[in-house]
């Protein structure tokens, strides 16, 4: 680790000035919502840390979390980043293959043995070993052999954090996180389907800026991303407000861009940072798009039951079950009753 | 100099986040005048509705003085027809906005020359005279 | 299954059963216990109408006792008013109603909605002090008295938390207001909140029997 | 905010925050023990449950308002004279045995069982402290008739031997001879003979065949006799057939006030009886208020199918013969106040007779504050009067009643209601008060029109 250099000294062997320099500072604090007060801590930071290992496994998934992170193109302050760890393993992206790949994943290990950082995007099969492998190993031994010596871990997208759709009811094979199999480690978790990449590279500039991991809420979500709901900083929240709500996805409401709550929006109990953070370059999110939230960085989303029932519907059971205990209500109502009347006629004597 | 007109709010739905953010520009002015201690807003983390941006930059408007800054991408900084309130936008190479602010001070920091440069632009002209 | 999910499904689901169920068990029980004929001689005809009479008339109280009930009455009113406001003019409650009604019916502004609440549970704590420092009160409340204000103020409460948050999460404040609620469903046929339906029992009893004797109602 | 009234000390041992209540006699009768008396109870309790005492049993809130609407409990403030807490016995045992819910009471033992000691000390509130005027009634939001609640749990209280003694030695001189008075048919023969000549009026008496049948009170023909000219008088100047009878003279009924429905019955039934024998049409009450609800209300319940003839108070009787012209009377120039008794107007629907009677009386009509329906009872209501313990009680009562008839500065003070006037002489002596309560049947009978028999 000591030959690698810090992120000050790859900027300016870039030929990155101060006032570069300072702008990437200020990017850097503002993808980690830190305030603009943060911003010579972060620079002090990043001119003294050196840059970690990475390995990135891949499981059942289907590398939309790959895509979200790299349709940023490089150089972009999210690459800058990338050019700031040595990404050393990446089955989709590294040009090396089989024993090759492999053995770069293996020394790796080796060299940052304790200080590296796995990055997993996809759930883990459990049900059979054989319905995920790579180079003939399967996802939880490979899992548990490269966690082993590495400093922490990063589930990317839903599926790495909560289980995602592979984990869904009825979930085939029973695949679970990596909060599920990795108890030793830190493990943070970066949700969504696919997670923002602007949060992706903030969990790694954390690391690489701080040399620590981040704030964590209880479902392992740095907290600057995950602390507050959609609903909470969503553009659209007066209009819920002042219960003014579309109803369909072309009346009225919809087109004077009122709240989508009515529509199943997940919003209130969706805990993420589109709604500031925003997604294509910080063009728009869902709900700016007219869509109500999926609820996707949340546990379980899919089976929460539907994405266009509202947050506020109960679920009452069927008509015939009311009605079922109607009939039992008038059953023990008729035989209270007469009970009552079979206790008058005990204590009077009469029929 | 622009004129100070009035802003038309944009037809485009308006959702009521910009006001908060003009009393908070207020607020820093005083606490500027009162204690030369400068404050930075960063956009990113707050909400805006479809055209509230816009309207916000429409609102602050463009003032005396602007400057544009090339380093890891373009960037823009300009005062506003408030003086004292700088409206400040970091893009990538790609022309993409990665940072917004309004910095409320008397000069941005980054508009003046940083000593590591200044060290280093001395040492390129030392070696003029080799 | 998390918190809300339980509370939105299963404890929802059963107290809407034991809501009904226990709704119709005291009403079938109390109108199946024996009947007392009235062979006297009408002076008026009494039926439906004289119950639906007083069924209206005992919402407000006659002259004479107007200023000794006046206090109690007004917080009640407040209280009802508030909880009928909330529970049927708040945009996600009709949404809740309109999930299974299959219609809905235009609510009040959430600040409307809030201020009406406030109020409510406001007076639901005047009525408790009230309670506690009456003497008639304090003697003639059980466990019922306490238990029934305890279940109908704590949706209020749980419900208005919701904005308020401090701190705690939005899903978990709106599982614990469902669980309130469903505590209120569950209680509501058994104790003194059965008055919901038993009102009008006992005044369109009073109706009909006093209307038959052209007694005052 | 209120604060804590200090009077009412607070008994922090008890199952619930409770009032602790000074001792007080407790009247026994018969030598049952104790767990007869409460079987006794509990049996004649359990009885009276229906669907309409039901829904009234199960609705009540505990808001506590009837309690302002309380004679009793307004003078006093002492809690327990809260209308709904003196029947909490009755309802207690409602929830415990009969009411829907009562299999988890009983479980979970959340409904004590009645004890000896309760029922003893509910005899002060179930008796002494409650005239049955059924103000509470009115004021209660929930509807609930809560004075024929407290007239059912008297049932109870009787069967189990748990009445104030002069009620119950009244109640059994009533049901053995006849009159709680002890008037004799031939008693009452007498005083009928010393009224018609008297008064130099016609009165027939055990005539065989009449339209109408007149009754007394016994507390008129004690203490009023006048009643009884007055009643013929009226009934002669009308052009009636009507007659008093030796078998069926007593319209008081204190089998009701005491709470025995076997003697309520044996007293209806003489009447019922002697009326059929003669073919009445109509059968007139006299003054009195309890007599209109045992016989126009109860009576056909006793009777167990509907009556053949029609049942009049006296001052309904009155207002009918004034308004067709049947009677006429002359103008009186008073100014005159009037007190309703309970039974007959409240509770008995006959409000508006008297003002007609008054109206055609051509007097200066000076309603009371409140008068009519929300009256409030002159305290001795209910058997109350005949109470002797009660009597502190009943006058300070009666203080309301005072107040309200001195407002209205009348020169006269009428009611239709010798239970009623029997108990405001009492009171008018008790405090030295000016106004003496006059029968509305004797000043119409003073003022007939056409002058004599």
């Amino acid at each position: 680790m000591k030959n690698r250099p810090t992120v000050g000294e790859i900027l300016q062997a870039k030929g990155v000035s101060r006032r570069g320099f300072l702008k990437y500072c200020a990017t850097t604090a503002s993808i980690l919502a830190l305030p603009p007060s943060m911003i010579p801590r972060i620079a002090a930071a990043i001119e003294n840390t050196r840059r970690p290992s990475v390995i990135w496994l891949s499981f059942q998934e289907c590398t939309g979390c790959t895509e979200s992170l790299t349709r940023s193109a490089a150089p972009t302050v999210e690459g800058l980043i990338f050019d700031a760890i040595s990404l050393d393993y990446h089955h989709t992206l590294q040009a090396a293959a089989g024993e090759q790949a492999e053995a770069a994943r293996h020394a790796a290990m080796e060299e940052n043995d304790g200080g590296y950082l796995v990055l997993v995007d996809g759930s883990i099969p459990l049900g059979n070993p054989g319905f995920s492998t790579i180079a003939g190993i399967s996802n939880v031994e490979m899992l548990k052999e490269t966690v082993a010596g590495a400093a922490a871990v990063v589930a990317i997208g839903s599926c790495a954090a909560f289980g995602g759709i592979p984990g869904a009811d009825p979930n085939p094979t029973g695949a679970v996180s990596v909060m599920d199999l990795v108890k030793d480690k830190p493990v943070i978790n970066v949700p969504g389907c696919p997670p923002i990449p602007m949060v992706m590279t903030a969990v790694l500039t954390h690391f690489l800026t701080f040399g620590t991991i981040p704030d964590l809420d209880k479902h392992g979500r740095p907290m600057t991303f995950f602390g507050t709901t959609i609903h909470d900083r969503c553009y659209r929240r007066p209009f819920y407000e002042q219960g003014k709500f579309a109803k369909t996805f072309d009346d009225e409401g919809a087109k004077a861009g009122w709240c989508l709550f009515k529509l199943g929006c997940k919003g209130p109990t969706t805990y993420n940072a589109c709604a500031t953070t925003k997604w294509n370059s910080g063009t728009s999110f869902p709900i700016e798009a007219g869509h109500p939230c999926l609820g996707c960085s949340e546990p379980n989303f899919w089976d929460r039951g539907g994405f266009y029932e509202p947050l506020s519907t109960g679920h009452f059971g069927s008509g015939e079950k009311l009605a079922g205990a109607a009939v039992a209500g008038v059953a023990l109502g008729v035989a209270a009753a007469a009970a009552g009347r079979r206790r008058q006629a005990k204590f009077t004597g009469e029929g | 100099m622009t004129t100070q007109q009035e802003v038309q709010a944009p037809a485009s739905p308006f959702h009521g986040n910009v006001r908060p953010i003009l009393n908070e520009v207020k607020h820093a002015l005083d606490k500027l005048l009162e204690t030369d201690i400068p404050t930075t807003i960063d956009l990113a983390s707050l909400p805006f509705g479809p055209g509230e941006l816009e309207y916000l930059e429409a609102t602050l408007g463009t003032g005396e003085l602007s400057a544009r800054l090339d380093a890891l991408g373009s960037s823009r900084i300009r005062e506003t027809i408030y003086p004292g309130v700088w409206w400040v936008e970091h893009r990538n190479a790609f022309d993409e906005i990665v940072g917004r602010y309004i910095e409320i001070t008397r000069s941005p920091e980054i508009l003046s020359s940083q000593d590591a440069d200044i060290a280093a632009g001395r040492a390129r002209l030392e070696n003029q005279f080799e | 299954m998390d918190l809300l999910e339980f509370a939105k499904g299963p404890a929802l689901q059963v107290a809407a059963y034991i809501l009904v169920a226990g709704s119709i068990w005291r009403f079938v029980g109390i109108m199946l216990l024996k009947e007392k004929p009235d062979y006297s001689e009408p002076r008026k005809s009494a039926g439906i109408l004289a119950a639906l009479k007083v069924i209206y008339t005992r919402s407000f109280s006659a002259a004479p006792f107007k200023r000794a009930t006046m206090y109690p009455k007004m917080m009640a009113y407040v209280m009802h008013i508030g909880l009928f406001a909330v529970v049927f003019l708040f945009v996600p409650h009709i949404m809740f109603f309109e999930g299974f009604l299959g219609f809905e019916w235009p609510g009040l502004p959430n600040s409307v909605i809030f201020f009406l609440a406030v109020a409510a549970v406001v007076s639901g704590i005047a009525l408790l002090v009230r309670r506690l420092t009456n003497p008639v009160l304090r003697l003639i409340s059980n466990f019922d008295d306490y238990f029934s204000w305890l279940v109908t103020i704590l949706p209020f409460v749980t419900g208005l938390m919701i904005p308020v948050r401090m701190g705690v999460r939005y899903e978990t404040l709106l599982a614990i207001h469902i669980l309130s609620v469903a505590l209120l469903m569950i209680w509501l046929p058994f104790g003194k909140l059965g008055h919901t339906f038993l009102v009008f029992i006992t005044r369109g009893t009073t109706g009909m029997v006093f209307e038959r004797k052209g007694a005052k109602t | 905010m209120t604060t804590v009234d200090g009077r009412h000390t607070i008994d922090r041992e008890a199952e619930r925050l409770a009032y602790k209540p000074p001792e007080i006699r407790h009247d026994k009768q018969g030598d049952m023990g104790p767990k007869e008396r409460i079987d006794a109870a509990m049996y004649n309790f359990v009885k009276n449950f229906n669907t309409q005492t039901a829904s009234y049993l199960d609705g009540c809130l505990h808001c506590g308002m009837c309690a302002d609407a309380c004679h009793f409990h307004v003078r006093t403030d002492d809690p327990r004279y809260t209308p709904i807490w003196k029947i909490e016995l009755f309802k207690r045992t409602y929830k415990r045995q009969v009411g829907p819910f009562a299999f988890f009471y009983r479980l979970l033992g959340l409904k004590r069982k009645v004890t000896l000691q309760d029922l003893e000390e509910w005899q002060h509130l179930i008796y002494d402290s409650c005239t049955v005027c059924g103000r509470c009634s009115l004021v209660c939001p929930m509807g609930i008739d809560i004075a024929g609640l407290v007239s059912m749990a008297r049932h109870g209280m009787f069967k189990a031997g748990l009445v104030p003694h002069e009620l119950h030695e009244v109640a059994r001189t009533s049901a053995e001879t006849g009159s709680p008075l002890g008037i004799s048919p031939e008693k009452f023969d007498e005083r009928v003979e010393w009224m018609a000549d008297e008064h130099d009026v016609d009165i027939p008496m055990d005539v065989d065949q009449a339209d109408v049948l007149a009754v007394m009170s016994s507390i008129e023909i004690n203490k009023y006799p006048q009643s009884i000219a007055a009643t013929a008088k009226i009934l002669n100047a009308a052009g009636e057939s009507w007659t008093f009878r030796t078998d069926g003279f007593e319209a008081t009924n204190f089998g009701l006030l005491s709470g025995n429905p076997e003697w309520q019955k044996a007293s209806t039934m003489k009447i019922i009886d002697a009326a059929i024998k003669i073919g009445a049409k109509t059968v007139v009450l006299p003054e009195c208020g309890h007599a209109y609800m045992a016989l126009r209300w109860q009576g056909a319940n006793m009777y167990g199918k509907p009556l053949p003839f029609k049942v009049l108070h006296i001052s309904e009787y009155m207002a009918d013969a004034l308004n067709s012209g049947k009677i006429k009377v002359k103008k009186v120039d008073k100014s005159v106040t009037y007190h309703d008794p309970c039974q007959v107007s409240r509770r008995g629907g006959a409000t508006q007779a008297a003002r007609d009677v008054i109206r055609h009386l051509g007097v200066d009509f000076r309603e009371m504050e409140y008068g009519g329906d929300y009256n409030w009872c002159c305290g001795g209501g209910g058997g109350v009067v005949t109470i002797k313990r009660a009597d502190p009680l009943r006058h300070r009562a009666f203080k309301l009643k005072m107040d309200q008839v001195e407002k209205t500065e009348a020169d006269e003070l009428l009611s239709s209601c010798a239970n009623c006037r029997q108990s405001f002489d009492d009171s008018q002596q008790h405090f030295n008060w000016d106004y003496t309560m006059g029968s509305l049947m004797e000043m119409v009978a003073e003022n007939l029109e056409g002058g004599k028999s």
